[in-house]
């Protein structure tokens, strides 16, 4: 035997015994394989306020309040609230929902699980969302009463999302590790948890007795696969049905794939440059513009969301602005791309002939991507960026520590249609402590008394108020708007789903083809 | 005796080797820029008393020595700590991902040995034959090919064009893991099968030339005799050396192949747990590839031990 | 057969000396709206994601791949053959030092280890080179204090002490061109060892930047591309393997040739 | 078993046309230098060549023919019919087995492994418990005899059995082999460089040289009247222990390869008698009288015998190295337990001494290669030790750098002479006798006399004033070792001469001491110890020194 012949022999023999399991019969139409890149970590969103595990977490926890296709609170487990006055809210409870191990959801449940999120002791992740909260407390059997310290409209919206209703005694027992493998959680969601692992994933099976409409999969098993391309196969093979974990510029690696459809919807995010106004030539403002006028935009937006986004005109997600101003956004000050007027800038500032600015960003992914793109546009009007590599995790920590900052490719997605979910982020003075989400270090106590007004303003005045600082940060450039990218989805055609910016509850929304 | 003063001297060179790597690992991690609040605070915007809270309850404001005291003195105790990631205990983290990685390991390990020693053997009997070309050729490039584009390959290959194996995941009964495996193990053992193709060749040429075997021949030996208990004998001696430390060398350095085929396995976790900060874990692991190493290693002497009298009547000595 | 991969080794090694004049294109040039495209008559092995020709990066690549991976050999072999003759020749409390610290160095579980610090220190291929280094330098200490305490009590070696020559000139006049044979075919395991190993570390991104003409990075990058340009990262990987290939061949063949006449 | 027209072939031709018959109850010697192609005669003869190598031609045993028959007609032959014993003791046994399941396993019927260790001379049961490494190396060789025989083979083929043995254990082995070959009336070929072995051993003995058989006959008649002038040459080169010779004589320039010298006689080169048409065709293997077979053309005439008065020994001068009380240990085993001895200025001093007496360390103690617990190395003479004591060793494969050219080795050794003027090479290579070019050799180009003697030149080349010669013939061709010999007597530098060998201390030493477990047991006139030996010792090691 030639040593070719001895090799496929071998192969053959392995294949044969290997082959049996490989072509397995496909699974029943209302079981659901679904793939994410990172593996849920948490069932609760304390520990766990991330893409995979917020998936499972709406699987199986409801929350108060929910959210329309537009972006609007709708009562959940809540069947109502009432407003005594501007700064509290008085929720009633949803009668005769139970937990999926039969014990009745109480006011007591409900007012804990937000009253936990403001406990040090438990570090939660979604602290930040209610700062605005002052007290909750349980009134009698059927109503919560949540009061803030101040109104503040965006606490409807970000409760939709951060929520989650937990049994009281078991999230008082486990305060750091509910959520975990080995403690797990219990909601009322139409999903209960039959198996979480790190390694092995979580399986979902049907809560028969769920409150609401009942839930069209039986089943639902999440598995997650670190390496996209491998992802993508999985999917490809027929393996995984579905996945979100898809970015957007690979769009052209998707639409392809044989019985699998791609969907498309507008995401709630916004991905900017952020200029460290603080740093050297960055202090300029002529600066600051020109690098403004010097992207192209389009180019990048094309290359990073192949189509499935656009470019941003403001420095907020775009269906925030949709949400805000309708199909009628106010006139802001622009920087189309034009190395002329880029240059002309540049000519006005403390360094007309350029200047070379080290930058530390992350290796790979879009990161990597768009600051080349980036560093080749500056390229042409003598602004040299000279990149320097981290990992991906290393230059996260350095950036949230604010170490050398100076250009930064950011990108940012929301829950919310609520503009106050992202200004305060960007511009006060408290987010450009470490830690903090405004890198570029730009705000004055004038922007942090807008952003206080903008809190609890309502109506025509809020929108105003938006639109002041969003010119402000247009004129000033300590941002520089990118683009907007769908949210990809990529299904089994065994599989429908109506899925929408919004949609927080993703499984609830995927059905069995032709049923 | 021997066999006790083996084990108290690996025991010893056991400590030393674990201590130096627990301290030469925290140090790193501690030194590099971040720590584990990235993960506890999810990337997302937080408020200062949460991340007050956090640097007091793992301690991120003590100096290096006292953490690492601590981590010691628990470690010490039995208690690897809990996982910064997913909040389970080390022990359970790394429990779940054990038999992967085992089973990965031990999986290219019988690959390797079942093509590799058959393979260097036919390529030393049929010396400068055109098999033996073949072998040596083939050995050659399995060798060279980085793990990882072999893993792309047959992926693309054998599991998405010719759809015979499963794309990713590890299975769950026996036979599915079997089937899961199968082109991970592949992908791992051919350049080890390649490395004891080579040894094999060249202490079966050795042997072949060794005057005990001609001996063994001149006096008329039947072939079987003289195949086990003369050549496969004494050649397997530097097997076993490779094969062990390959075998070591799996447990701990299956990462790319993990990561190639989506398998949640030890590597994967800590590449995972390194970018984390997820001191517990990267430490647990850290440890545990030591002692695998010396484990290896022991398990190796004691095979000598059995196998060649002169280790076994030197150490009596 | 073996003169073609040896040739190889030269073909790299000349486009690491003269890729920036050979390369059709600058391999950092973008064309974000060709993307990524198959072969073509301008691109003969076609262009990546974001445009870049992929014969042009492949040539910038082997700069890389070969000097990161060389510099581990040579400081690899540089110190493991001095440490090595040192602790062989000398004996005595150095050696016995030396071989605890050996000892220990080898027992470390070595992928791990590199992992660890190149994933949290970072910072391009400078630290995976110099723990590489770390981590390969044991091995060949080993092997040539072997060689060298086998050497040592030749009778030309102690010919050469009997003369009263001095320890260094012993060392590396007497003894270092009799291990020749396994030093270059050391060093040449450890270019390929390196070569390899600094492929993967890109695979698993805690290597190079994104971006970088790197044959492992590139493998990596453009695996995504392989339904819209498979060349991409087919072409890097297949040199990796020839080089590798190369290198091992090589390894053999000096070991054989150089032995031959010598004192074995 | 038969021979005829055996031919091996393999990169080049190396056994060239051999004939050889022996018989039951025979033993025959096949005598030859390094490079005669005597080994894989023997090989061939139980088919187990090297890979690589072919032969051609006919072996034939009890009439039925082998020569390419497949393992499946070798493998009942071998052991059974015959057995092949090998050199060297310490490669031959598997190290994984013990000595009894050598033995056990090659047995083809029921006779007990302690009795097969009996016939070997091994009257303790235990040894077959026992695995090779713990035996000695004459223990091991009977072992492997034992195992050889344990198929009763009716043809022994021994290779070099005792080369690798000190004097007394080859002498205890030889004696053995002829021991059990009478018992069983079985036949041996004894395959040997050593002239003195065959013929103290063998009934008949064939000579062979590059590849081909040049002399056959009964040992008796071979030794009293060479038919050969090769034979000649050779048994006039071998040292003797009886008397110190006037001048030893080798055989000047070295073997060819069989394949250079097809076309004529094989030792025409060398051959003082040739005439022109010795090299004009190969002369054929003649019957010069009944039983003697000869390749040579002509009678050889008996060389005229040289006759020169042995020049009397110079009157020693001073002490130039004193050794007092010299001891050394290697964890438990005592090297040398307190050794003296002097050498004065123009003697040579001869050492002598089985494996393990302690000779070599006492060279390395005074070379300073070893520190010695205790006694004392006192060397006459003012400068560093190196300009007072130099040394050659015994091994001329590894003498030599084989990394540095001749010249550049010997330049080295001349610049760490005493300041003055110092020798250049081409003085060196003359004073050892070996042409200037051969400054620019390497090693590997030089054969092992060359290399002994550029190892000479490298020892003088510092004028020392005492030399040490570690066993400095020991790996050498009898032909060379004489040139070896005869050049070291005329370097007229004072000797401290390590041997294990008496015929060749004979010829260099004044005086004497002998070694025995790192003790003295006997010192004096070379003269007087050798022909009157006082401790059992020297006499057992001139009782295992075979005769001419």
């Amino acid at each position: 035997m030639t040593p070719a012949k001895t090799a496929a022999a071998t192969a053959v023999l392995l294949l044969a015994t290997a082959c049996s399991a490989g072509g397995a019969a496909p699974p029943p139409a209302d079981t659901l394989i679904w793939a994410t890149t990172s593996a849920p970590n948490s069932l609760d969103i304390a520990h766990g306020f991330n893409s995979a595990s917020t998936l499972v977490q709406a699987a199986v926890l409801d929350s108060m309040v929910g959210l329309d296709e537009r972006g609007k609170p709708v009562p959940r487990l809540a069947a109502g609230w009432t407003q005594p006055d501007p700064a509290s809210y008085l929720f009633t409870l949803r009668e005769d929902v139970r937990f999926t191990d039969g014990s009745p959801l109480t006011a007591d449940d409900a007012a804990f699980s937000l009253r936990r999120h403001l406990d040090p002791a438990v570090a939660s992740q979604a602290a930040s969302y209610f700062t605005m909260v002052k007290k909750v407390e349980a009134v009698g059997a059927g109503q919560v009463k949540v009061t803030l310290r101040r109104p503040a409209p965006a606490f409807l919206s970000v409760s939709a999302i951060a929520w989650q209703v937990v049994p009281r005694k078991l999230a008082e027992a486990h305060p750091k590790d509910l959520g975990s493998p080995e403690v797990g959680t219990l909601g009322t969601g139409p999903y209960k948890v039959s198996r979480f692992s790190l390694t092995s994933g979580v399986v979902l099976e049907r809560n028969e007795a769920y409150w609401g409409p009942r839930p069209a999969l039986r089943r639902i098993e999440v598995k997650s696969i670190a390496d996209p391309e491998t992802l993508r196969l999985a999917v490809r093979s027929g393996e995984v049905d579905g996945t979100s974990d898809l970015n957007a510029r690979d769009a052209r690696k998707w639409t392809g794939l044989p019985g699998v459809k791609t969907i498309f919807y507008p995401g709630d995010n916004i991905s900017y440059l952020s200029l460290a106004v603080g740093n050297g030539p960055l202090a300029d403002v002529h600066v600051r513009r020109a690098i403004a006028y010097a992207v192209n935009r389009r180019a990048i937006s094309d290359l990073m969301t192949a189509g499935h986004g656009a470019p941003a005109a403001a420095l907020l997600p775009a269906p925030m602005l949709t949400a805000l101003y309708g199909s009628a956004p106010p006139p802001l000050p622009d920087y189309p791309y034009d190395p002329a007027k880029a240059r002309a800038e540049l000519a006005r500032s403390a360094h007309p002939g350029g200047f070379t600015l080290a930058v530390p960003y992350a290796g790979g992914g879009d990161t990597g991507t768009v600051m080349q793109a980036v560093a080749a546009d500056l390229a042409k009007i003598g602004i040299t960026l000279r990149l320097e590599p981290a990992p991906a995790d290393q230059y996260q920590s350095r950036m949230m520590e604010h170490d050398r900052l100076g250009i930064q490719f950011v990108s940012l997605a929301y829950g919310t249609p609520e503009p106050i979910e992202v200004l305060p982020d960007m511009i006060s003075r408290a987010s450009a402590q470490p830690q903090g989400f405004n890198f570029s270090g730009y705000g004055s106590a004038e922007t942090d008394e807008k952003l206080d007004a903008l809190v609890s303003a309502t109506g025509e005045d809020a929108k105003a108020q938006v639109t002041a600082l969003l010119k402000e940060i247009a004129e000033q450039v300590p941002y520089i708007p990118l683009f907007h990218t769908d949210n990809a989805v990529a299904l089994s055609e065994r599989f429908t789903a109506s899925l929408g910016t919004w949609t927080t509850d993703m499984f609830a929304r995927i059905r069995p083809a032709g049923r | 005796m021997a066999v006790l003063t083996l084990l108290g001297r690996r025991l010893g060179a056991a400590v030393l080797l674990l201590g130096v790597l627990s301290a030469l690992t925290y140090g790193l991690l501690l030194a590099a820029p971040g720590g584990p609040e990235q993960v506890l605070l999810g990337g997302r915007p937080s408020t200062p008393e949460t991340r007050a809270a956090i640097r007091e309850q793992y301690h991120l404001d003590d100096p290096f020595p006292v953490r690492y005291a601590r981590w010691l003195g628990d470690a010490l105790h039995g208690d690897l700590g809990t996982s910064v990631y997913s909040r389970e205990p080390v022990v359970t983290v790394i429990a779940d991902r054990l038999p992967v990685t085992a089973g990965l390991a031990a999986y290219a390990l019988v690959l390797t040995v079942v093509v590799g020693v058959p393979a260097g053997l036919l390529a030393a009997m049929r010396r400068g034959g055109r098999l033996d070309q073949g072998i040596t050729l083939g050995s050659l490039a399995a060798l060279s090919i980085p793990s990882f584009a072999l893993s792309i390959l047959l992926l693309y290959g054998f599991a998405v064009r010719l759809g015979w194996f499963p794309v990713f995941g590890e299975g769950r009964t026996l036979t599915e893991r079997i089937t899961h495996l199968t082109l991970p193990a592949v992908a791992l053992a051919a350049a080890q099968a390649a490395l004891v193709v080579r040894q094999m060749r060249a202490a079966a040429l050795d042997l072949a030339a060794s005057d005990f075997l001609t001996f063994a021949r001149a006096r008329g030996l039947p072939r079987r005799r003289v195949w086990t208990s003369y050549a496969l004998r004494n050649a397997a001696l530097p097997v076993l050396t490779v094969g062990g430390l390959l075998l070591a060398a799996n447990l701990t350095g299956s990462v790319f192949v993990e990561r190639a085929f989506g398998l949640h396995g030890l590597g994967a976790l800590l590449i995972g747990a390194v970018g984390q900060k997820d001191i517990p874990v990267v430490q647990a692991l850290v440890l545990l590839g030591g002692v695998i190493v010396v484990a290896v290693n022991l398990l190796i002497d004691l095979a000598y031990l059995v196998v060649d009298p002169r280790v076994r009547k030197g150490a009596a000595a | 057969m073996r003169a073609a991969l040896t040739a190889v080794l030269g073909l790299v090694a000349l486009a690491a000396l003269a890729g920036p004049w050979l390369a059709p294109y600058d391999p950092a040039a973008q064309d974000l709206a060709l993307g990524a495209a198959g072969p073509s008559a301008a691109h003969w092995l076609g262009t990546d994601e974001m445009g870049r020709d992929v014969v042009s990066r492949l040539l910038a690549g082997a700069r890389s791949a070969l000097f990161w991976p060389v510099l581990v050999a040579l400081f690899t072999t540089a110190l493991g053959t001095s440490l090595g003759l040192l602790s062989g020749y000398r004996r005595g409390w150095v050696d016995a030092l030396l071989m605890r610290v050996v000892d220990l160095a080898i027992a470390m579980p070595g992928l791990l280890v590199l992992i660890v610090v190149v994933g949290v220190l970072g910072g391009g291929y400078g630290w995976a080179v110099l723990a590489m280094a770390v981590l390969f330098t044991p091995g060949d200490i080993r092997v040539v204090r072997s060689l060298t305490l086998a050497q040592r009590e030749l009778a030309y070696a102690e010919a050469a002490r009997t003369l009263g020559l001095r320890p260094g000139r012993i060392m590396f006049r007497h003894l270092l061109p009799n291990l020749a044979p396994t030093v270059v075919a050391n060093a040449l395991l450890s270019f390929t060892g390196a070569l390899v190993a600094l492929a993967g570390l890109s695979f698993l991104g805690v290597g190079l930047p994104a971006g970088t003409p790197d044959w492992g990075l590139m493998v990596e990058e453009n695996r995504q591309l392989l339904d819209l340009n498979p060349w991409a990262s087919i072409a890097p990987a297949a040199l990796i393997t020839v080089v590798a290939c190369a290198a091992t061949l090589l390894g053999d063949r000096a070991f054989e040739s150089m032995s031959k006449g010598g004192v074995r | 078993m038969k021979v005829t027209g055996l031919r091996v072939t393999g990169p080049g031709l190396i056994v060239d046309g051999v004939d050889l018959e022996v018989s039951p109850g025979e033993t025959v010697g096949l005598v030859g230098e390094s490079g005669s192609g005597k080994s894989l005669t023997a090989r061939a003869m139980a088919g187990l060549l090297p890979r690589g190598l072919r032969a051609t031609g006919s072996i034939t045993l009890g009439g039925r023919e082998l020569l390419g028959a497949g393992e499946r007609v070798w493998r009942p032959v071998r052991g059974r019919r015959l057995a092949l014993l090998m050199q060297d003791p310490f490669a031959m046994l598997n190290p994984l087995l013990t000595a009894g399941a050598h033995i056990a396993e090659s047995a083809r019927s029921r006779v007990s492994v302690a009795e097969r260790l009996a016939e070997v001379g091994i009257d303790d049961p235990s040894v077959a418990r026992r695995h090779p490494f713990e035996l000695s190396g004459g223990m091991r060789q009977r072992v492997a005899l034992a195992a050889a025989l344990a198929g009763d083979p009716e043809l022994l083929i021994a290779d070099e059995p005792t080369t690798a043995l000190d004097a007394t254990t080859q002498h205890e082995i030889l004696q053995l082999v002829r021991r059990v070959q009478r018992a069983r009336g079985m036949g041996v070929l004894l395959i040997t460089h050593d002239l003195r072995v065959a013929f103290e051993l063998c009934d008949r003995v064939a000579v062979m040289y590059a590849g081909r058989i040049v002399e056959q006959g009964p040992a008796a008649e071979v030794r009293r009247s060479p038919a050969h002038p090769y034979t000649l040459r050779l048994l006039a080169a071998v040292p003797t222990v009886e008397r110190r010779l006037a001048r030893l004589e080798g055989i000047p320039g070295s073997v060819p390869a069989a394949g250079e010298v097809t076309g004529g006689c094989a030792f025409a080169a060398r051959c003082e008698q040739v005439a022109p048409e010795c090299t004009q065709a190969r002369p054929p293997l003649r019957e010069a009288s009944p039983g003697r077979l000869t390749a040579c053309l002509t009678r050889v005439r008996p060389r005229a015998a040289v006759h020169v008065t042995a020049a009397p020994p110079p009157e020693p001068g001073p002490p130039v190295l004193r050794v007092t009380g010299l001891s050394k240990r290697y964890g438990g085993h005592v090297a040398l337990g307190g050794v003296s001895l002097d050498v004065r200025r123009g003697e040579t001093v001869g050492v002598v001494g089985g494996s393990g007496s302690g000779k070599t360390t006492l060279a390395r103690c005074v070379l300073g290669l070893a520190v010695p617990d205790s006694g004392t190395v006192e060397l006459a003479g003012e400068g560093p030790r190196h300009r007072l004591v130099q040394c050659v060793f015994q091994d001329p494969s590894t003498s030599l750098n084989p990394a540095m050219s001749v010249g550049a080795a010997l330049a080295e050794a001349a610049a760490q002479g005493a300041p003055g003027p110092r020798p250049t090479v081409s003085e060196l290579l003359e004073q050892v006798g070996l042409p200037a070019a051969y400054a620019s050799r390497r090693p590997s180009a030089l054969s092992g006399g060359e290399r002994q003697r550029v190892a000479i030149a490298r020892a003088l080349a510092v004028r020392p004033s005492l030399l040490i010669c570690d066993e400095p013939v020991a790996s050498l061709d009898v032909s060379v070792q004489a040139h070896v010999l005869e050049l070291l007597r005329q370097v007229g530098t004072a000797m401290l001469f390590i041997t294990h060998d008496l015929a060749v201390v004979r010829q260099m030493a004044d005086r004497l001491v002998v070694l025995s477990r790192g003790e003295v047991v006997e010192a004096g006139e070379a003269d007087r110890v050798l022909d009157a030996p006082a401790h059992d010792y020297t006499r057992t090691l001139i009782a295992s020194v075979p005769g001419l």
